[in-house]
């Protein structure tokens, strides 16, 4: 069994954005997922700071320090992108006119809770940022997160450990063993990396899994 | 790619059915998208639910709608605006149903429905005939009243320029609803007057940024 | 006694307007005003329907159609001016960023009660617009009226008779006759046209009046 | 004649007293105004309740007025951004008030305070530790808290020109909360990087009309 890397996962979750879809990307590793969009593909990426239309990181020299995107790390505007503030980007988050938000976690549980913004460690003060918002607003939800911890704990979860972030907003699940789906039923697996089976799988997962008939192998190029 | 142009008003109207909320922009005339409400009538559509800030002026866009039967209901500020009179006929004869909002209340309505508020408290209307039956609440000693969110199946909106991912700038008062009902419904269609190229409205000087719109088309 | 003009009242009710004040001015007479302002002050006007600054009527050749006013008169942007949407209109509106709201009335009533939007006339349909708005939310609201009906009804009453624009929201009221203060107190005459006294002033008011120690003849040029 | 321009930093914060509530603009350190709150320190004010979206980053600004205990309690989304130990040191030895709200509710509860908004339903927080003990309410069978206005004594504000009626335009992602902050305060103050002459911003460009605007420095 080989597990996704981290820029693999990116990569698999950037394949199903869709031409045209207005998507904020969390801090962290969602925000490489603009690295991977398919050729011919428009994406735009809304960023909760102001902006629409985000660009790749800027070349050496054509840094703007006016420019910087949710994690603070300096950005670029493409042709059609546009700039408002902090309350229109909020509006757009909450009025359900994002097509998808792809957000890291700590934990997802079975009925699509998401936990993603505070391990009520006791040394760090809290922050959740713009978390809640994108949880309750995007028309979809979308999670990239690694499997387990790195102590081998499953993330997926029967009910979440950890304070919520928003109740039943998970709608799909990206890790680095396998692409799963939140559904009435249970948590649907849709692929799996190849030398892995259902029980192998469950096996890192408190959460039921159910293995979907047409389940593929999951694969992704060396990026 | 994202290519929001449609050719014809047709098109750009098509799919709003019998029965639809519409908000229709403008204030009064101006800023008002009346080939884009003459497409509209010229669909067939019925028993619409028109959100206004006026209920139309002269004979055509609104006031047109109006005259053939096609409105059940309006929803404004102010129906009496420069040369009512399809909307007046209408109103006597019982043709129509009126609910009358009051202007920051139905534009902030509006906001709310686009900003995924479940109601807010405002003063407007507390202690008035237009607040009756109204939940009241008293916040530091002055009464407010709730207001619920309002949300079009679709907008019908006119601006100034456009580029194919539906940015939109305006001109002078021709802005006023635009932007907002832009934002407060699932099928948001504008008509324009010009098409540029991507990339050539500064994006700093957009009022309405592309994610609010379905379809633009010149007119 | 003679009673000020049309005119001549807006010329009142402008000298009152101070230096950098936000003004809106409602439909009908209260347009008027803009004509008076005092050389040496710059005084904001501030239209609902999306501008701030807005200036005198455009001269014959240099109307804009895009380019109106509440009352749907063509108008012009002075250097300072801006354009925005109708929600940020009455964000400043119902937010308290009017220091002046100038409106007209039907009647006032003594604890400064607004009737401006109906008459519940059964052939016209009612239209609010937005006085409603106007009258809780700017700093200030003042009322031009005429004192009287056409056929000597008084508009200044104890409490109106027809529908509320909002209660207790008029501070100061200008009349072709006299200038009032709804205080505390009652209603208070600072103003009253020459050949007049309290007791001709009350004859034509339902309201109780209080004459002002330092009252002073309402005077207005001819304008 | 409107003249919003003062000389100096002290004389543009003159005035917030001890104990005021400052909103403090800025994501992170872009559009924030460093040299005001720089200058608000100087001025010795105490207690202050500072809303912001983060904690201060490295020790300027917001970071220097909590490093010198001037900051009773912060009011933000996220307080671990960029280099932010002045806050870590203060919250570790118990010298600091931390109240976290979620990015969007704050800025709404900061637009309610500038438009009149009694209070609001939203959904986010609903059904989690930040929505304890607020009222809920199920609309449309989806589950809502009430949130309350914010306003500020001051808002402290960053811009790229200005006129000498305070009317505002920004840069890129500088604009973030500052057309926001400068509508939800009392005394609303802005360090700009130019002063232009009156009539030279595009009137349809303005981000901030000079109505929401009292005092403008360079800075």
């Amino acid at each position: 069994m080989k597990p996704l890397t981290r820029r693999q996962m990116a990569w698999r979750a950037a394949q199903d954005l869709e031409d045209g879809a207005y998507v904020n990307l969390g801090i962290g590793l969602p925000t490489l997922c603009s690295d991977f969009v398919p050729e011919g593909r428009e994406i735009v990426f809304h960023s909760e700071n102001g902006i629409l239309g985000m660009g790749p990181a800027p070349k050496p020299g054509e840094e703007d320090p006016d420019l910087i995107n949710a994690g603070k790390q300096l950005t670029t505007l493409v042709p059609g992108g546009t700039y408002f503030h902090h309350n229109d980007a909020f509006l757009m988050i909450r009025g359900g006119h994002l097509d998808v938000a792809l957000l890291g976690a700590f934990e997802v549980s079975q009925g699509g809770d998401l936990a993603n913004w505070t391990t009520e460690d006791p040394n760090f003060p809290p922050g959740v940022g713009g978390a809640m918002d994108l949880a309750v607003g995007a028309r979809e939800v979308r999670v990239l997160v690694e499997h387990t911890t790195k102590d081998g704990k499953p993330r997926i979860r029967k009910s979440c450990v950890y304070p919520l972030t928003a109740p039943h907003c998970v709608k799909r699940i990206y890790t680095n063993l396998a692409v799963l789906d939140v559904t009435r039923e249970g948590i649907v697996v849709r692929e799996m990396v190849a030398g892995l089976d259902l029980a192998g799988l469950q096996a890192l997962t408190e959460a039921t899994l159910i293995l979907a008939n047409d389940w593929k192998k999951l694969e992704a190029p060396a990026v | 790619m994202i290519d929001k142009r449609v050719r014809t008003l047709a098109e750009a109207v098509a799919g709003i059915k019998d029965g639809a909320t519409v908000l229709c922009s403008g204030f009064g005339a101006v800023g008002e998208p009346v080939e884009l409400l003459n497409a509209l009538r010229d669909t067939g559509v019925r028993d619409l639910v028109c959100v206004a800030n006026n209920a139309g002026t002269g004979d055509e866009g609104l006031a047109g709608l109006i005259r053939d039967g096609r409105v059940r209901k309006i929803v404004c500020s102010f129906p009496r605006t420069t040369d009512p009179h399809c909307f007046e006929a209408a109103y006597k004869a019982g043709k129509i149903e009126l609910e009358i909002v009051p202007q920051g209340t139905l534009s902030e309505r509006m906001r709310a429905g686009a900003a995924g508020i479940g109601g807010f408290f405002v003063k407007t209307s507390a202690g008035t005939k237009l607040g009756r039956g109204k939940e009241t609440r008293e916040i530091d000693g002055e009464l407010y009243v709730l207001e619920k969110p309002i949300r079009g199946d679709a907008a019908l909106c006119r601006a100034d320029r456009a580029d194919r991912w539906g940015n939109l700038t305006y001109r002078k008062s021709a802005r006023n609803f635009n932007p907002l009902m832009a934002m407060a419904a699932d099928l948001t269609v504008v008509q324009v007057r010009e098409i540029v190229d991507l990339g050539s409205l500064d994006p700093e000087c957009v009022a309405t940024p592309g994610i609010f719109v379905d379809r633009i088309v010149v007119a």
